[in-house]
């Protein structure tokens, strides 16, 4: 493998699959996954031959595949490929802009993933903001704003942290920022700009304001976004603050019990944002909106786990980003799923869905488990790992919040299981069908991951520990089937164990038939309903918890921006009203800024 | 009340401007700057712009007047935008002044004092702005001026006879045929040197009538485009008469 | 006080006060003829900075060409200002 | 001590600035504006000026007054006539379709 291959392969295979695409009508996805699947199997064939690559195509293109970026590609070829296998079906208008735009995403995240030096890495990374761009314009343009704001904002913050970087050292490549030449208070500023600048994408507070709104467009393409393409952040910082900057100079702003003072208050922040994001997810009835707030909070957890930099949290959040590009993917297309067939987004509009769509009933359910952290899924290590990291360091903040959150988890997701699947089904559902083929094999394809690491995290702690030893840290102590820490560790193999004894048990319990089954009609309303009743309350569902949490949740940052912007605005209206129309005014104007500019420069002299 | 704030403004400007531009010298010597690379010359020297026109400019230009110097050769590019804006300016005028019905308006017949004098004194103008602009680049004057000369004598015309009226079609030859010449002798100088407007001709000796190379023919032929559409530009604003 | 400043002096106020004539009438006739007389007293002052090019284009134009259409403009709308 | 040719061609600015601000008859605006031009043209004259120099023209021996400012104002001036009957013509135009000169009688016909 050369340099030119590896560029051909990651960057222009997938470009030559955006241009065909775009003319492929119907069959649009189906071509773009057959490119995807190429990509993947070099992907498969290519691990372990790692080293650094430079393409000279005119401009200069530094190149490098270890195992960071494999690690993190692995994530967003399979997201992608499972996106688009449901897109097949999903019957978009114009699947061909869709998949011509898919791709071009997939390509910026090659990209960025791929890059060495800076400059391609912010081109890289424009590529993949505007096609997410134009695929949430596809929805809404009053959503692409919003989410273009904040790329912007975004675009700004990385190219100041890569223009201090240039300013002290002469260069982009990576190589030359780890010389040693940028003093540590620089570090600082540059540290901050990337961080912001990639916890964007990550959706971090105060910075997540276009996320349930970019999260509420097509399916496919929010479960690429939320489930791949959000992982770059995580991959921006992991890789500014630990492979660029290092450990060494993140201790020299000082330390907090061992944890640098500048990660502490990243960690913080994303401890909050769980908090908040999981607080906001449980109120919400639009399951789109449910799911971004739920993804804003697990992200939230990633950010804690860079934030605190001990081996354990930093693993802790490279797995539970790849637990979340699974679970939260597949959430998303199962809500797709269900949205597809019914046409409905409130909760509170569906119910009992479970009868009629067996599959994706299992396969969200399965998902569920591994947002939730419920012991037996992979979600369930990687929560572990980042709880155990910040109770090792005794951190009273950070711990008990994520733990709180943890708890809200439950609640939403037991408002999806819920409000989606269980209770009775509306008449209007009664002839809904099963999700069709190609969308059930997208959702299956992303569960098998959740279940296969959930037995073995070894195989995927692997991986972990060799992106760790790759960029310099301590790996992580752990066998196939588990993991220590100073304070205790997992094993899952007894978690198995145990498992199954009880569902053994239970079997044996309702096969002895101790379990009486209780009719619906009984549990409602005594034995009293009327038939016309839709027997389902996912109306209003955790209004005792939302009356409690109101006095809080009067406090938006959406409003803060919102109030914000509107005293521009006003501030705007009231300047407008200086253009009068009257040439004689604005000459009057012309003299008096003559005057101010004199007088200013007179006065300087 | 505006016309308070006006004067308030105006007097401020007054002052604000006065205090700006007395820190200007007024009459002083040109000064010259601190040494510096001139890859011109070859050679360190510490001449401001000024100073080098003044000290290379007979040699370089071979003109004796140092504003036809700067105007044709040194900065040759500029007047032919220059010379393009005036273009536009005549043009916009005439589009601007061109009336579909045409009402003729009466003018009353000057006397004869007026008609005899001007008849004579045309062709002394005429003679003069030409004067002004062939010798361009010995003595004061050249195309801008000899063209305005040579523009009144035509408003003499205009004022003295009522009916009198300045053909379009040869106006427009004249400067058409003009600019052309410009352009074609920049176009000369690309091929010939490899520049636009290079000063290819043989410079002869100072203070000759034929010297200073292509200065003078463009100058005569700016002299003749400023002349013809400022005569353009007159014969527009006057109206249709009779 | 030299006889180039005494002079200058001189043309300067007349310049100013022509000026200000143009300004202030009401009738435009006037105020053309005002400032072409600035004109012709502005290419005067050219000259005596040394400026002779600049005198003969100022004298052709400013006193006579930009008077001479402004008159023109002036006769075919209105002559008062109101 | 501010020079006085400097003091007259400011004050030829400040009238033009003043007119076309005060004043709202179309044709002294023009006025004011042709004031403006002549008060740019002499100052740069005049900041080129040297003493007890000649023109530059070299067929006199001596110090020479600046060239450039000069150069400059030649074609300004040329420039200026022209810009100015062009304004005049959009003038006698707005007179033929509004049949006033005063401005805020124009934007009220306008609206």
């Amino acid at each position: 493998m050369d340099a030119l291959t590896l560029f051909g392969i990651f960057i222009l295979l997938p470009l030559v699959g955006a241009l065909l695409s775009y003319f492929g009508r119907k069959y649009a996805p189906i071509i773009a996954l057959i490119f995807v699947a190429i990509t993947g199997i070099f992907l498969y064939v290519w691990y372990g031959n790692f080293g650094s690559y430079t393409v000279d195509i005119g401009v200069k293109l530094n190149l490098t595949f270890d195992i960071t970026t494999w690690f993190f590609m692995l994530m967003i070829n399979t997201v992608i490929f499972s996106s688009l296998l449901f897109a097949v079906s999903a019957d978009l208008k114009n699947a061909g802009g869709f998949s011509t735009l898919m791709l071009l995403g997939f390509t910026g995240a090659n990209g960025v993933l791929l890059s060495r030096d800076f400059l391609s890495l912010y081109l890289f990374w424009e590529l993949m903001s505007w096609s997410v761009y134009v695929l949430i314009l596809r929805t809404s343009g009053e959503y692409a704003r919003r989410y273009l704001l904040f790329g912007v904002l975004s675009a700004y913050f990385i190219i100041m942290g890569i223009g201090i970087i240039y300013y002290y050292t002469g260069s982009f490549l990576y190589e030359d920022a780890l010389s040693g030449v940028i003093p540590y208070y620089a570090w600082a500023w540059i540290l901050v700009f990337l961080i912001l600048g990639f916890g964007v994408k990550m959706a971090i507070i105060p910075l997540h304001v276009w996320a349930p709104y970019a999260y509420s467009s097509e399916q496919p393409f929010v479960s690429f976004l939320s489930g791949g393409l959000s992982k770059l952040g995580t991959f921006g910082i992991y890789m500014s603050m630990y492979s660029i900057a290092g450990v060494g100079i993140l201790d020299s702003f000082g330390t907090f019990r061992g944890v640098s003072l500048l990660g502490y208050p990243f960690a913080l922040l994303g401890a909050i944002t769980a908090f908040v994001g999981t607080i906001l997810a449980i109120f919400q009835d639009d399951i789109r909106k449910l799911l971004a707030y739920s993804s804003i909070g697990q992200l939230g957890y990633v950010m804690v786990g860079l934030g605190l930099g001990t081996s354990l949290a930093l693993g802790g959040a490279l797995f539970h980003a790849f637990n979340h590009a699974f679970f939260k993917s597949l959430l998303f297309l199962g809500a797709g799923a269900v949205i597809y067939r019914t046409g409905k987004y409130k909760i509170s509009e569906m119910g009992g869905l479970g009868y009629r769509m067996p599959f994706t009933f299992l396969f969200v359910l399965f998902a569920i488990f591994g947002l939730a952290g419920i012991p037996l899924t992979s979600g369930f290590i990687s929560k572990w790992m980042l709880y155990e990291a910040a109770i090792e360091k005794k951190f009273v903040i950070i711990a008990p919040l994520m733990l709180i959150a943890s708890v809200g988890a439950f609640l939403y997701s037991y408002r999806i299981l819920y409000g989606i699947f269980l209770g009775g089904l509306k008449e209007e559902h009664k002839k809904v069908k099963e999700a069709p083929a190609p969308m059930l094999a997208a959702m299956f394809i992303l569960m098998l991951p959740l279940l296969i690491f959930s037995i073995v995290p070894g195989w995927i702690l692997g991986w972990i520990n060799d992106v760790l030893t790759n960029t310099g840290l301590k790996p992580i102590d752990y066998t196939q089937f588990t993991y220590y820490s100073s304070i205790g560790g997992a094993n899952m193999a007894t978690f198995w164990i145990a498992f199954m004894v009880l569902f053994f048990v239970a079997v044996a319990i309702f096969i002895m038939k101790r379990a009486r089954v209780v009719n619906q009609y009984d549990n409602y309303f005594a034995g009293e309903a009327p038939s016309s009743v839709a027997l389902h309350a996912a109306h209003n569902y955790y209004k005792p918890l939302k009356d409690t949490w109101a006095p809080m949740l009067k406090y938006s940052v959406d409003r803060a921006y919102e109030k914000f912007s509107k005293f521009f605005v006003d501030g705007f209206y009231e300047i407008k009203k200086i253009y009068t129309g009257n040439p004689q005014d604005y000459a009057a104007y012309l003299g008096i800024a003559f005057l101010i500019f004199l007088i200013i420069g007179w006065w300087l002299l | 009340m505006k016309r308070v704030l006006a004067l308030t403004l105006a007097i401020l400007l007054f002052i604000v401007f006065a205090m700006a531009f007395a820190k200007i010298p007024f009459g002083e010597k040109m000064s010259n700057y601190p040494d510096y690379y001139n890859p011109i010359e070859n050679q360190t020297s510490n001449m401001s712009l000024p100073q080098h026109y003044l000290t290379y400019g007979k040699n370089d230009t071979g003109a004796t007047n140092m504003v036809t110097a700067v105007v044709v050769d040194y900065r040759g590019f500029d007047t032919l935008g220059e010379v393009t804006v005036l273009f536009l300016a005549s043009t916009g005028v005439g589009s601007l002044m061109y009336v579909e019905d045409k009402v003729k308006r009466k003018v009353r017949r000057s006397n004869a004092v007026v008609e005899t004098g001007s008849k004579l004194l045309f062709g002394f103008i005429i003679l003069f702005g030409a004067y002004i602009f062939i010798h361009g680049h010995l003595t004061p004057g050249g195309g801008f001026p000899g063209g305005a000369v040579i523009a009144s004598s035509f408003l003499l015309l205009y004022l003295a006879y009522p009916k009198f009226h300045a053909e379009h079609k040869k106006l427009n030859v004249s400067e058409s045929l003009a600019g052309l010449t410009f352009v074609i002798v920049g176009l000369l100088g690309l091929i010939i040197a490899g520049y636009f407007l290079y000063n290819f001709l043989p410079f002869g000796l100072p203070t000759y009538l034929f010297s200073a190379g292509v200065i003078p023919v463009i100058y005569v032929a700016i002299g003749v485009k400023v002349g013809s559409e400022l005569t353009g530009i007159v014969d527009a604003m006057m109206g249709v008469r009779e | 006080m030299d006889l180039f400043t005494i002079v200058s002096l001189i043309l300067i106020t007349i310049m100013i006060i022509a000026a200000i004539i143009a300004a202030e009438i009401k009738d435009l006739l006037s105020a053309a003829i005002a400032s072409g007389v600035m004109s012709l007293v502005v290419s005067i002052l050219f000259y005596m900075l040394q400026a002779p090019d600049v005198a003969i284009t100022e004298a052709a134009i400013g006193a006579a060409l930009s008077m001479a259409v402004m008159i023109f403009g002036i006769k075919s709308t209105k002559r008062w200002e109101k | 001590m501010i020079p006085y040719y400097y003091l007259g061609s400011i004050s030829l600015v400040v009238i033009g600035i003043y007119i076309v601000i005060a004043k709202k008859n179309l044709i002294k605006i023009i006025i004011g504006l042709d004031i403006m031009d002549t008060g740019v043209n002499l100052l740069l004259i005049s900041v080129g000026y040297v003493k007890n120099a000649t023109a530059p023209i070299e067929n006199v021996p001596g110090p020479y007054v600046d060239p450039i400012p000069q150069a400059l104002v030649l074609t300004a001036i040329v420039i200026g006539v022209s810009v100015m009957a062009l304004a005049l013509s959009i003038a006698i135009g707005i007179y033929k379709k509004t049949g006033t000169l005063e401005l805020d009688e124009i934007m009220g016909v306008e609206e």
